[in-house]
């Protein structure tokens, strides 16, 4: 029998120091010497910086110095795009705005002091004159010929346009018998919001002309070289650390004015800076998630079936670039078919300039507008036919034989059995006898909705010729001499728990105690390659490339051993702590091998003595994970109150490694999908005032928010890693926020609502009921 | 000012300014960061700590006021190397993630078994509505507190 | 933010118009001013503690009252700037009424930029109608 | 995050906190739970010179019975009010109310004093104190003073309190025989603030006819307040369904109605109608109870 790890139910390894409050984050570490840093910000959303007077800040006692936008020109690079999109237009997007500002929270000044105490008393004094301009919020508005520039070196907002065609259109629309159903969906504006704030220290050292920055980020490794860029320090000696990242959900996965600031000033001052991101900062200077309107048109036939699917997508980019802006809503595109083999397609994106934060990858990014869309769109086509959503859903989905599958949007989708995972979400939800206890209801004027969402997302991020810097991910394993072991991702995991997933299969691979093995990760100087944590990738590709350097490990070893054990090297099992033959006749302990390796006393013919081995994971394909779930909600037909009732998923993200880890990840993701669907609204009014800057005003969900989650899954292997794993990060948030909707649009059917946009706040649902109510 | 506060267990003494906030003194006067510091507006919760065994926000707290108090934080909650219950059963039932808003979230809990040794789960979500966590959909939490409660109750 | 109202003071519209335009009454009835000096250019420097309760901040900036229409209307602009934000306004004031009451009717736009903005809009509105409310009361009663 | 400097009191008894708040005037600021004060310091948006803390003045901490009233103590904490037995029994609505406020750690913390000195448009305990007819209690070096809840709220963030008074407690009714009362709250979802909150407390007479009403509505206008056309609509009437609701559409009458990102005013004010009606639905319930039971 060989020992069982990969697909227990283990307890996280991450959590002994995080339970006891053991663990740092980055504002938990001090430095000799550390100084305190802080930021004045705009709090206009477009204007001339015409003068600043920091006279008085610079008098507060304690206070070290105060820097400008001009202090760093030729010193420091500017915040950087990494998106690459044809006839992208890139404006400047320098760390501190030097004359002008385009958003409420833009730094412009950075006040360096002994505390933070002092650093805010003095920021408080910074005395800035700005001259107002005229501001654009609304994204068509921003189209408009007349509308005012967010950047006047270019002739309008519009920072790129980008096309995807697939089928034959000519067919679609000569086919008169095809029905055609609009609708315009709006996919707000999101604040991700995690626990811990952005946060940085940087610590610069004249001697040895080398930068070591402590930074809450999900890309230490591509922070690295980008500060290398940006600072002028030789790459070699800059170092990035990640300690521990208190969420982050695509918000880190970004390089930040802050990080370039802090390495400036410390560079400067010769002593380390910290900033920690207060919560109206990140509120404000934190990437913003989703921003897209989508004008939809589908053509169907009778039946149900889908012939074609064309969608203008306008993105709110905001007023600059961070890392990927551009790129995110390309991937709503990629994606707008869903599970559906849709023949034709036609989307245009446009990515356009406002005077708002930028937006960047927000969990899911890209895809839940997506899958939104097309959700939507199907049960809107239920409604238009008379269909049960389930059937018309059946009706459009391939057949498993089908896959691999190239869609007309040119993706190809690599395994999946949609029919499996709705017929379980069905029946595990008691869908029909839902639909039935509806009917019921809704003779006694109650308002029960029931919303179904079948999604497929685009994971494992990804082929590196499909990423803007790289897809591929490192992974070093090391027997060290005491027999333990450690591996080295690349990846960052910052909650996602692959502290232990990562260990989990190294201890199966190698037949040895899971507690024997530690996972390291966020430490440039240590791990010697990475890209990071983001698009699920972490386990699908990183976690593939420890498996790939455990395969190499495991020959080397396997050549020790057999030469110890006069046996063909091929022929070793590694189990229960020991290496043995498949007919269990010889076997040696695991320790004995790595003593052999590391006494080298007697070395099997060309083996070099040591036990680390290493891989660079290259994916040959995104995976794609899939899933149904069930909403049902109740409308308060009163006040528009929506009380989520029950909740019902079936989830399948591939080869599951540890089933405690994939709950976690669906329930965040399910919690955040639903905020996104009755709360979540990250508001600026027309002025470009961010008006929801605190947590009283964005609502975060709350655990009494909830129901009680009904999760499951099925297992699809992918064939693009040799885990067999698809990723599941994301899954919950893209999977629920159309359920979620669907379902109170379904509660209104009574009323006639066919559409309403999210969030769901009572205010608008109970105007829908007027209104019906009226023009009954 | 002078103040004399024990914290889990230990009096210590310290001159702090009138504005110093508490959550501020325990984390960089007395060094423990284990208390987190997650929004100015005292919503999150995640700088809870039992002030006189009450679950209190220590942002919204200057440390002036916890003059002569008892204070337990996160790093006071094991004994002799034991986990608390609610600690072994965050770590059971995979009741945290990221991990940032977990002291606060246990020790609110903490004072929810204090006054309710054995809630239902509504119970558990309404008394842990001054807490926000972002990673785990609450639902693990949920059964972190019910494990701690099964556990206490032996 | 829509800022419009009305007022009745008992005055008659000639009293209201002169009052109206009088720095010295309009320092005296605008909240918390501090100072409203007349600048070359025919608007006033302001300086201004604005708020409710304790929550108050310190602004300066201009008042600029512009095409009067005497003892119909005309059209006033603020813009203050301080504690960590800024306050603008713009907006008209009719005068109504051939007696000894005068129908004070105001409709403009307020915007607040900076802290305010960010973390009090659920009492933005209301605070703005009570600040307006304010400076009518003082002012009426310095009519009186 | 940080707020600004300030010099700080703690005096231990009332007579040298009244001492301390004439002598600083506008410049001192009474802290007491501190869930209102304290983040706005941080914000800088409130920079009092001089703080005064009052949370360990211990005489102000009480929940006493005095016949048929109750006499409760300023800096008596949600939480006490939440859990308390006696106000369990004999005035539900204290308790009720207190459950709904804010959360359990403000509830820890926070006071009936300190909130209702607030006088937070959308906070709880106003619409209890103005629908209970509370009696304040406020206290100055030079003497005392006694404020019925309906002018103890002028506006918006604005009592009645002069800057020399401490408000030291509040009196209530007990809930009388045949009586009932109910807290029914549209709670925002993320600051748990109201966006409605309506408290009634409802006495029948023998033949099930309101003989008593008394409504009292937050989060609606700039204050608390009582919606006089409701009350007079229903006082002394037989409760019928349909008569509640036509008396529950005038719950903001003559009131300006607050409008905010999450609820216009227009939907304010039909949320107002709506919740008032539960609520005093919900105290008709409970007084036909206790009617039954006595």
């Amino acid at each position: 029998m060989r020992t069982k790890i990969l697909g227990e139910r283990i307890k996280r390894k991450e959590d002994p120091r995080l339970i006891r409050g053991g663990a740092h984050y980055v504002d938990d570490l001090k430095l000799d010497g550390m100084l305190y840093m802080t930021f004045v910000r705009s709090v206009y959303a477009h204007a001339k910086i015409k003068s600043i007077n920091d006279a008085a800040a610079r008098s507060v006692h304690g206070v070290v110095d105060v820097l400008r936008g001009r202090d760093l020109e030729g010193k420091l690079g500017n915040v950087p795009c990494a998106a690459g999109l044809e006839g992208l237009k890139i404006p400047d997007h320098p760390c501190l705005a030097p004359d002008e500002v385009r958003y409420v929270g833009e730094p412009i000044v950075a006040i360096v002091a002994r505390d933070r105490y002092i650093a805010e008393d003095a920021a408080d004094k910074v005395e800035i004159e700005y001259g107002p301009l005229p501001v654009v919020v609304n994204p068509e508005k921003a189209l408009e010929k007349d509308s005012p520039l967010v950047h006047s070196k270019f002739a309008d907002n519009v920072a790129f346009v980008a096309k995807l065609e697939g089928g034959d259109w000519k067919l679609v629309e000569n086919d008169k018998s095809l029905k055609l159903i609009k609708q315009r969906f709006i996919n707000q504006r999101l604040a991700p919001a995690s626990m811990e704030t952005r946060g940085v220290i940087a610590s610069y050292s004249s001697g040895e002309d080398a930068l070591t920055v402590w930074s809450s980020t999900q890309i230490p490794h591509l922070l690295k070289t980008q500060l290398a860029v940006m600072t002028g320090v030789d790459e070699a000696r800059c170092r990035v650390i990640t300690p521990e990242v208190g969420g982050a959900f695509g918000s880190k996965l970004n390089v930040y004015a802050e990080e370039g600031v802090a390495s400036f000033a410390s560079k400067k001052l010769g002593k380390p800076v910290k900033w920690i991101e207060g919560r109206r900062e990140n509120m404000q200077a934190t990437i913003h998630g989703r921003d897209q309107i989508n004008d939809l048109e589908v053509y169907v036939k009778s039946d149900g079936v889908v012939a074609g699917l064309r969608c203008r997508i306008i993105a709110d980019l905001g007023a600059y670039h961070q890392l990927l802006t551009p790129a995110i809503p390309t991937l709503t595109a990629l994606m707008i078919l869903g599970c559906y083999n849709i023949p034709n397609v036609w989307v245009e994106t446009i990515g356009v300039f406002t005077n708002k934060m930028a937006t960047d990858a927000y969990r899911g990014a890209g895809r839940p507008e997506a899958t939104y869309i097309i959700e939507r769109a199907m049960d809107l086509v239920a409604n238009e036919l008379n269909l049960d959503p389930a059937e018309v859903r059946q009706r459009n989905f391939p057949s498993p034989k089908d896959f691999p599958l190239t869609l007309a949007t040119g993706v190809d989708y690599d395994t999946a059995n949609y029919q499996k995972t709705l017929k379980k979400v069905l029946k595990a939800s008691g869908y029909s006898r839902l639909r039935k206890e509806q009917e019921r209801l809704r003779k006694k004027g109650k308002y029960l909705g029931i919303g179904l969402s079948t999604y497929v997302e685009i994971c494992a991020m990804g082929p590196s010729s499909r990423m803007p810097a790289g897809g591929w991910e490192f992974g070093m394993v090391r027997v060290e001499p005491t027999a333990k072991v450690t591996v080295y991702t690349g990846t960052s995991p910052h909650g996602q728990g692959e502290e232990t997933s990562f260990a989990q299969i190294v201890a199966e691979e190698l037949g040895i105690p899971f507690d024997n093995v530690t996972v390291y990760h966020g430490d440039t100087s240590v791990v010697q390659h990475g890209i990071g944590t983001f698009g699920s990738r972490t386990t699908a590709v990183g976690g593939a490339a420890i498996f790939g350097a455990v395969q190499k490990l495991k020959k080397k070893m396997a050549r020790f051993a057999a030469f110890k054990l006069k046996v063909k090297p091929g022929e070793l099992i590694f189990d229960g702590g020991k290496l043995q033959t498949a007919d269990g006749s010889k076997s040696i302990p695991f320790g004995e091998v790595v003593e052999a390796a590391y006494y080298a006393r007697q070395l099997p013919p060309g083996v070099e003595p040591g036990l680390t081995e290493q891989m660079v994971f290259e994916p040959p394909n995104y995976t794609f994970p899939f899933g149904a779930h069930v909403a049902v909600v109740e409308v308060d037909g009163e006040t528009g109150e929506v009380q989520l009732r029950n909740y019902y998923c079936v989830d399948d993200c591939g080869r599951i490694l540890n089933p405690l880890l994939v709950d976690g990840q669906v329930h965040g993701g399910l919690a955040q999908g639903i905020g996104q669907a009755l709360w979540e609204d990250h508001v600026y009014d027309e002025n470009g005032q961010l008006i929801t800057g605190t947590l009283m005003d964005y609502t975060l969900p709350k655990a009494h928010h909830f129901p009680w989650f009904e999760t499951s899954n099925t297992e699809t292997r992918t064939p693009v890693n040799p885990l067999g794993v698809k990723g599941v990060g994301e899954a919950g948030t893209i999977g629920s926020t159309p359920a979620i909707v669907n379902a109170v649009v379904d509660a209104l059917k009574p009323f006639g609502v066919r559409h309403l946009d999210m969030p769901l706040k009572p205010e608008k649902i109970w105007r829908a009921m007027k209104q019906a109510a009226a023009q009954a | 000012m002078k103040i004399r506060v024990k914290i889990n267990g230990a009096w210590r003494e310290d001159d702090v300014a009138p504005r110093l906030l508490l959550v501020h003194y325990l984390r960089e006067v007395a060094g423990l960061t284990g208390t987190h510091i997650g929004c100015e507006t005292s919503i999150c919760g995640a700088c809870t700590v039992l002030v006189g065994g009450q679950a209190v926000k220590s942002c919204t707290m200057f440390a002036v006021q916890a003059d002569g108090a008892e204070i337990t934080t996160i790093e006071g909650l094991a004994k002799d190397g034991q986990l608390h219950p609610l600690q072994q059963g965050f770590w059971e039932e995979h009741g945290l993630q990221c991990g940032f808003c977990t002291p606060g979230m246990i020790l609110s809990a903490h004072q929810l078994l204090a006054r309710n040794p054995h809630p239902t789960r509504e119970e558990i979500r309404k008394g842990l509505e001054g807490n926000l966590c972002r990673c785990t959909g609450y639902q693990h939490i949920v059964k972190a507190v019910e494990y701690a409660a099964k556990a206490s109750g032996k | 933010m829509k800022i419009e109202g009305t007022y009745m003071v008992s005055a008659p519209r000639q009293t209201v118009w002169e009052h109206l335009l009088n720095p010295d009454t309009l320092a005296k009835s605008l909240p918390g001013c501090e100072k409203l000096e007349p600048q070359p250019d025919g608007s006033y420097h302001a300086e201004m503690k604005v708020g409710i309760a304790a929550v108050k901040g310190t602004y300066h900036g201009r008042v600029e009252i512009l095409d009067p229409v005497p003892h119909e209307r005309f059209r006033m602009k603020v813009e203050g700037q301080g504690t960590g934000g800024f306050l603008k306004g713009e907006g008209t004031l009719t005068l109504l009424g051939d007696g000894s009451e005068t129908l004070i009717g105001y409709s403009g736009e307020a915007q607040v930029g900076g802290v305010i903005a960010g973390v009090g809009q659920r009492l933005v509105q209301a605070a703005a109608r009570q600040i307006v409310q304010q400076f009518f009361q003082a002012f009426s009663k310095r009519l009186a | 995050m940080i707020p600004e400097s300030f010099e700080y009191h703690a005096p231990k008894n009332l007579a040298e906190a009244t001492r301390l708040v004439g002598q600083f005037g506008a410049d001192g600021k009474l802290l007491a739970g501190g869930h209102s004060l304290v983040p706005l310091m941080k914000l800088r948006l409130a920079a009092p010179k001089h703080l005064i803390d009052i949370t360990g003045i211990g005489e102000l901490n009480y929940i006493r019975e005095e016949g048929d009233r109750f006499e409760i103590g300023a800096l008596t904490t949600h939480f006490q009010l939440e859990s308390s037995g006696l106000l369990k029994s004999r005035c539900p609505l204290l308790p009720e109310t207190a459950r709904e406020i804010g959360d359990v750690q403000v509830r820890n913390k926070g006071t009936l004093g300190g909130s209702l000195a607030h006088s937070d448009p959308a906070a709880d305990w106003p619409a209890a104190v103005v629908a209970l007819d509370a009696e304040m209690h406020a206290v100055s070096a030079s003497g005392e003073r006694r404020i019925p809840a309906k002018d103890f709220f002028v506006d918006l963030l604005a009592t009645a309190l002069q800057p020399e008074e401490i408000l030291a407690a509040i009196r209530v009714p007990a809930l009388p025989a045949r009586g009932g009362d109910a807290y029914a709250k549209h709670c925002h979802p993320a600051s748990g603030f109201a966006v409605v909150g309506v408290a009634a407390r409802v006495v029948l007479d023998e033949r099930g006819n309101l003989a008593e009403i008394g409504v009292g509505i937050t989060g609606v206008g700039p204050k608390a307040y009582r919606p006089a056309a409701l009350e007079e609509a229903l006082r002394g009437k037989s409760p019928g369904r349909k008569r509640l609701e036509e008396a529950c559409a005038h719950a903001a009458d003559g009131v300006e109605v607050n409008s905010d990102l999450y609820a216009s005013a227009e939907y304010r004010g039909h949320l107002a109608a709506v919740y008032a009606r539960r609520a005093v639905e919900k105290a008709l319930e409970r007084a036909s109870e206790n009617s039954q039971i006595s």
